[in-house]
């Protein structure tokens, strides 16, 4: 019963929707028409990315309502969310991550270190940035980006 | 030789004036059979392989359309005093003896055709020896001709040389496993331990009711005393339900039926445990009219336990012919369920429902025998194929023996009663005589009914997982081994066999009404009026104030039809997209391998969980650490296995005791010869005082 | 009150009643057994009141609304209570979860549920030649007394916890008390009141015993009490 | 008339089930989503979520063979055989003579079977652990499902689904006995089971060491994972409506009436809804248990569904 309780009193916790973010639909993105099936990728990150992207699927960011979902495997995946930079470890496996999608598929680099290895640049044991490894369809800057931002990329693809 | 005088009198049967094909089938039988040892015997191994083969499956047709005259309605019985000393021979088909001749028949065809091409592959030993190749005809003979016998000497004469001739070919490959010799040990002690009860029931039931003919047991069936009534049941049933693999009696099967060639295995499986029932249901509800509640009930508890327990057996085996020997248990089990059902009916006095269970019952029997048949055939396949029994080791078959791997799908579909499987239709009737059962008043059957509606169900869910195990690990995936890697498809006589028992198999799950009218005469044979429940295209239950229906036709047109719109509406709407090829997902690591897929143990565990208070299973795990620290390991090992345990609570205190007792009486053995004459004096004068005192 | 309602409040009161045993088979949390039986205690109160109104004897009435308020209100208080101070005084060693939960019975919970099915069924059959003599909607929901009787003395030879044992020992008196009620419709006022008198003294010793293995053992498991032996 | 009005009546549960699963699913994830205090991505996100699967590429795995390939659309064809059978919205269509409660019910476990069979199919170990799981599952959940089958028929004397909800409509004391509601209670366990929902099963889970149904279908893509989705979609709402036809069945058609139609498929409409919801909620109160902590689960509706028969036969029933 208390829980009960706690739901009626905290009430919806998310907030009112931003506008649309700006930048079209990517042409690969139209034919998902509002739905986009999300597999997480950890290609070396430290774990702040992650969190953000946790933070973007809680119910206050509530990324699940612009047709978003994070999902088990990358055969039911449209988009790959990837982060940190790619490691000698990790390229491999991103590699076959991503072609484990089917078409049409996108591959959104998430974080600075992603997009350019930030901090990491040209550490020993980093293959390099994420479009090095696999074509990247869509960037989101920051360290970590804050979860709207990864929301706004997230809605570019599913248009919504 | 048995062929050569039942030749002698083959004027004494026609001349008892029967205008069916029954007594000419029967003597071509006879007669085939004969020349099937003769030429095992004789002929040089190349021809004799295919000879005694064309033979066999002569043997099968005959006996077939012996039953399936006697189906169709004909009647024949002849006594040949000469045949046999002192009794003589007593014959006789009605419809209940057609049905099971029919399902023997059509067995040992299809099986014999399949056995050529297996036993051609073998070496000189085995299957394709001599002695196999003279023994083989000879069983496929008595297999069709036990359910012909219609006195008690006739009976065990036949009954033993059935027995005679399954040991001889499941001893058959004793030189290559050294396990085959030790599963004759157990079969030759079981069955034999069997035929003593037997003997003992039917001389106390022949003495009892003044004559050893099946008629004359009939008729005096009702003077013999209710206590004599019961034990004589219990010892009969107790060697019946023995044969057909029934728990705590089954020790011998899945010993016997996995180290058997896999032909004798299907016609063991499909055709043997099938008489063992056919005793039951001509002695219990036949011979002796029918009987008490507890005789059924009794019945009932045991076929409940034989199923669960043999499928939960079989759902822990990683052997596959030791999995379908003990899925062969359980479907006995159920038909056991059926039986009893029908004989507790019938004790409450509501003939119309013993009626439908027994025709279910029997149903059942029907398709088991079609789909295990098919089973054990295919196992056969596989295991020519690449030497494994292994389901651990198997996997991958189905690209490489791809009509294997379908008609062991068609077979598994049958065996876990789901339609459109020919089992779901039998299965689908027991429950239906079951639940109807409710309307007999007492509160046996009000207990005892929904416990076995339970435990058929439980059996059924189990079987599911069994045989998806036994297709999922076994045809699917990749092959976990070199050997099968390896396999090719089986030879076209082969799979001509096992076609033919497909086609039985679809037959039976299409159109079971062909059987309606057959069905209701073995019904109607042992004084059931018909159910009518199996009747053209579909399956009604239409009793007093009770009625189901089931069209197996219907279901599998409407499947299909439902099968092209699932396919066909997404194609409809879909952007054509070519089918892409991609590695299978292995979590970004390297290819997944054989060895990282699930076996057949690791498949079965969670079900071993759920009922290890009922299987208690064993597992050891040795750690050997390296000899500098105690706490670097060198080596573990790990050891796990699911024993039998009814065996090991049952059967070992008495092996042990049995043991003891000759322990005992070697000490008595002293070597003097005098000691010895002295046991015969004191012998000779006890047995003198006790009649001196008796009389 | 037409006959056909009554039949059907009747079962659907013996329904909840072997429901609740059931339940307090099936859940681990005493606290929550502790709500089972006093539900059950409700629908026991609601057999009897049923009963009554049926054959208009108001003294049966009576008795239901009685019992109503020992089981279902001062006997599950006292338990209450007694688990209160049970994890009151746990709560400082943080293992209060282990002393509230009925963790692992002696048998486990899948294998007693099938125990249970088994004997309700024994109890139908057994209670069948019974309820053939006089055959009344009463006399035909007599097998759920018995089950829960037989249930009761189940939950006390298996469970470890005392106060689940305290549970299963009220069960079988609950179910005494309903195969009383059903068979012959109601024993005399002056029995049921000696008889409520007693479970009332039982619960309280039980407490206390209770209260004494805390302090003895530090636990309620009464496997503990082998120590007594040696 | 009465044949037109009967084959629509089948077509319309067909389509009911085909086209009102996403959208029962989607509800479902509303519902939670609000009590989750989130906004939710509205009713319609399983229907696009089917259509952008359905344009996306189909994907063979390597070593794959019919079996993986065919089981979405056997799956599928299996509920909507299923779906055609139940009377949902008519209890007099031209095909409930041709099978019963039993079928449905085994209709059901072939489902269940082939997706599993597929899940082997593909080798990997995840395939195998959730096959394995699924069919340890189904093997339970069958004595309940036909003990309640057999409670339900005993009233009706027959298993035959129109027929049983027929006699309850006519009758509704029947279903506020005993043995009716714990032959509701014993299936509706049976039906969470059987649908891989919480407390068995979370259909939402990302984890596979914790997967069931989830673990058997991660090989599959594009429209054949649309299939499968729409499928598990498709037997949810086949069930639920199963349960109401079974112990709310006002409203339902019983004469081939075009009206009584239009009725009967609002009112489904309704039930469905409003069991959903319950559901859905009732899932945020839950936890998934522990895998071997399910056989008690179920053990425990068993009882509930075999009380369910000793009460139908003792209490009111027989005598």
């Amino acid at each position: 019963m208390g829980l009960l309780r706690k739901i009626r009193d905290t009430g919806r916790v998310a907030e009112p929707a931003p506008p649309r973010p700006e930048g079209g639909v990517p042409a690969k993105a139209r034919e998902l028409g509002g739905s986009v099936q999300v597999r997480c990728v950890d290609a070396g990150s430290c774990n702040g990315c992650e969190i953000e992207i946790a933070a973007a699927f809680n119910p206050v960011y509530d990324a699940e309502r612009y047709g978003a979902r994070l999902v088990a495997s990358p055969r039911h995946a449209d988009v790959a969310l990837v982060t940190g930079p790619v490691t000698r470890n990790m390229a491999q496996p991103l590699r076959r991550t991503v072609a484990a999608m089917g078409e049409p598929r996108l591959v959104v680099a998430v974080g600075d270190c992603a997009i350019n290895c930030g901090e990491f640049a040209g550490g020993y044991g980093v293959e390099g940035a994420v479009s090095d490894v696999v074509p990247v369809d869509l960037q989101v800057p920051g360290c970590p980006p804050e979860p709207a931002e990864i929301i706004a990329a997230l809605r570019r693809v599913t248009g919504r | 030789m048995p062929a050569g005088a039942s030749g002698d009198h083959r004027r004494a049967a026609e001349s008892d004036g029967a205008v069916s094909v029954i007594p000419a089938a029967l003597a071509t039988a006879t007669a085939l059979g004969g020349a099937g040892a003769l030429a095992g015997c004789s002929l040089p191994r190349g021809m004799r392989i295919p000879v005694v083969g064309a033979l066999t499956a002569g043997v099968g047709v005959g006996g077939g359309a012996v039953g399936v005259a006697a189906l169709g309605g004909s009647r024949w019985a002849a006594a040949l005093p000469g045949v046999l000393p002192l009794a003589g021979t007593h014959l006789a088909v009605d419809a209940l003896a057609g049905l099971f001749m029919a399902i023997a028949g059509a067995v040992v065809a299809a099986v014999a055709v399949y056995g050529i091409g297996y036993a051609a592959g073998h070496g000189p030993h085995g299957l394709g020896s001599r002695t196999a190749q003279a023994v083989l005809p000879l069983f496929a003979l008595t297999l069709v001709l036990v359910p012909v016998a219609a006195s008690v000497s006739t009976f065990l004469v036949l009954w033993e040389l059935m027995a005679l001739a399954s040991l001889l070919l499941v001893l058959a490959e004793h030189r290559e496993r050294a396990s085959v010799r030790q599963a004759g040990v157990w079969y030759a002690v079981m069955t034999h331990l069997g035929l003593v009860l037997l003997l003992i029931g039917f001389a106390l039931f022949a003495a009892q009711a003044g004559g050893e003919t099946f008629a004359a047991l009939r008729a005096g069936a009702h003077t013999v005393s209710p206590m004599v009534r019961g034990l004589v049941f219990v010892l009969v049933a107790a060697a019946f339900t023995s044969k057909a693999g029934a728990v705590p009696l089954h020790a011998w099967l899945p010993r016997a039926h996995p180290e058997a060639p896999s032909p004798v295995s299907a016609l063991m499986s499909a055709a043997m445990v099938n008489l063992g029932i056919y005793g039951l249901v001509r002695t219990g509800l036949d011979l002796l009219g029918g009987g008490p509640a507890w005789w059924w009930l009794g019945l009932m508890a045991t076929g409940g336990a034989s199923a669960v327990y043999g499928i939960l057996q079989a759902a822990m085996a990683s052997d596959l012919k030791r999995l379908l020997a003990y899925s062969t248990s359980e479907n006995m089990g159920l038909v056991l369920i059926g039986v009893g059902a029908s004989g507790l009916f019938a004790a409450y006095g509501d003939r119309p429902l013993a009626a439908l269970a027994l025709a279910a019952a029997l149903l059942h029997v029907v398709n088991h025998a079609a789909f295990k048949a098919l089973l054990f055939c295919a196992a056969g396949s596989v295991l020519r194929a690449t030497g494994l029994r292994d389901l651990d080791r198997l996997g991958g078959l189905r690209p490489r023996m791809p009509v294997t791997a379908g008609l062991f799908a068609l077979a598994a579909l049958g065996a876990v009663a789901l339609p459109p499987g020919n089992g779901f239709i039998s299965e689908w009737l027991l429950l239906q005589s079951l639940i109807h059962g409710l309307a007999v008043p007492g509160v046996a059957v009000a207990v005892v009914l929904p416990l076995s509606v339970a435990l058929i169900a439980l059996s059924a869910g189990i079987a599911a997982a069994v045989f998806v195990k036994a297709l999922g690990v076994g045809f699917f995936a990749r092959p976990r081994s070199e050997q099968a890697a390896d396999a090719k498809e089986a030879p076209p006589l082969m799979l001509a066999g096992m076609g033919l028992l497909g086609a039985g198999c679809a037959a039976l799950a299409l159109v079971p009404g062909l059987l309606g009218d057959g069905l209701d005469r073995a019904v109607g044979a042992v004084g059931l009026p018909g159910s009518g429940a199996v009747a053209g295209g579909g399956l009604k239950v239409r009793l007093a104030d009770v009625s189901a229906t089931l069209s197996p036709l219907w279901v599998v047109a409407a499947l299909t039809a439902a099968l092209l719109l699932a396919v066909g509406l997404p194609r409809l709407y879909g952007r054509r997209r070519r089918r892409a090829n991609a590695r299978l997902w292995d979590c970004g690591g390297g290819a997944p391998t054989p060895r990282m897929a699930y076996t057949a143990t690791s498949f079965a565990e969670p079900l071993q969980r759920v009922f290890d208070d009922v299987l208690a299973p064993e597992q050891d795990v040795n750690v050997t650490p390296v000899r500098e620290s105690a706490y670097l390991v060198e080596r573990v090992r790990f050891q796990h296995r699911v024993p039998d345990r009814i065996e090991h609570r049952l059967y070992e205190p008495v092996l042990r005791a049995l043991a003891g007792a000759g322990q005992a009486s070697r000490r008595l053995a002293g070597g003097s010869v005098h000691l010895y004459l002295g046991y015969g004096f004191v012998g000779l004068v006890v047995l003198l005082l006790i009649l001196a005192v008796g009389w | 009150m037409s006959t056909g309602l009554y039949t059907q409040l009747l079962d659907l009161a013996c329904g909840a009643f072997l429901l609740a045993a059931v339940i307090v088979l099936w859940v681990r949390e005493l606290t929550a057994i502790v709500r089972v039986f006093a539900l059950q205690g409700i629908s026991l109160a609601a057999l009897a009141v049923l009963l009554g109104g049926h054959e208009h004897r108001w003294d049966l009435v009576g008795v239901g609304v009685g019992i109503g308020l020992l089981r279902a209100g001062v006997l599950p208080h006292l338990m209450r209570r007694a688990l209160a101070v049970l994890t009151a005084d746990r709560q400082r060693y943080g293992t209060a979860a282990t002393e509230t939960r009925e963790t692992q019975p002696l048998i486990n919970v899948a294998a007693s549920l099938l125990t249970a099915a088994l004997l309700t069924l024994l109890a139908y059959a057994v209670a069948r030649p019974l309820t053939e003599l006089h055959p009344t909607p009463a006399t035909r929901a007599l097998p759920v007394g018995l089950a829960v009787v037989l249930i009761g003395f189940f939950v006390l030879v298996t469970r470890r916890r005392a106060l689940s044992q305290v549970v299963g020992f009220l069960l079988l008196d609950n179910g005494i008390t309903a195969t009383a009620f059903l068979a012959t419709s109601g024993v005399p006022l002056i029995v049921e009141l000696g008889v409520s008198f007693d479970v009332l003294l039982a619960v309280l010793v039980l407490q206390i015993l209770t209260t004494r293995m805390r302090e003895a053992f530090g636990t309620t498991d009464i496997d503990d009490l082998r120590e007594l032996h040696d | 008339m009465s044949t037109a009005v009967g084959y629509t009546a089948v077509a319309g549960q067909i389509v009911v089930v085909g086209a009102g699963a996403p959208l029962l699913t989607g509800w479902m994830r509303q519902v939670r989503a609000r009590l989750e205090g989130r906004a939710g991505a509205g009713v319609l996100q399983p229907w696009r979520d089917a259509r952008k699967l359905l344009r996306k590429e189909p994907i063979s795995p390597v070593g794959t063979g019919p079996a993986f390939r065919t089981a979405p659309a056997l799956l599928v064809a299996t509920t909507v055989v299923a779906a055609a059978l139940v009377p949902l919205l008519s209890t007099d269509t031209p095909v409930s003579g041709h099978a019963d409660l039993i079928v449905v019910v085994a209709l059901i476990a072939l489902g269940t079977l082939v997706l599993a069979l597929a899940g082997l199919d593909t080798g990997t170990a995840f395939g195998g652990m959730g096959a394995s799981r699924e069919m340890t599952v189904a093997a339970l959940v069958e004595p309940t499902i036909l003990l309640s089958v057999f409670a339900l028929s005993i009233p009706a004397g027959t298993t035959n689904i129109p027929a049983i909800v027929h006699g309850a409509v006519d009758e509704p004391a029947r279903l506020a006995s005993p043995a009716g509601l714990l032959a509701t209670a014993a299936l509706a366990v049976a039906v969470l089971a059987e649908t891989g929902r919480i407390p068995v099963d979370n259909p939402s889970t990302h984890l596979e060491l914790t997967m069931i149904h989830e673990a058997m279908v991660l090989e599959y893509a594009g429209p054949d994972l649309a299939l499968v989705e729409l499928g598990a979609q498709m037997r949810l709402t086949l069930l639920l409506g199963l349960l109401s036809s079974l112990f709310v069945p006002w409203g339902i058609a019983t004469s081939p009436s075009w009206a009584a139609l239009a009725v009967a498929l609002v009112l489904f409409a309704a039930k469905l809804t409003l069991l959903g919801a319950v559901l859905a909620a009732a899932e945020v109160f839950w936890a998934k248990v522990r895998l071997f902590r399910v056989p008690e689960l179920l053990a425990g509706s068993f009882l509930l569904a075999l009380l369910a028969v000793t009460a139908s036969y003792f209490l009111s029933g027989a005598s």
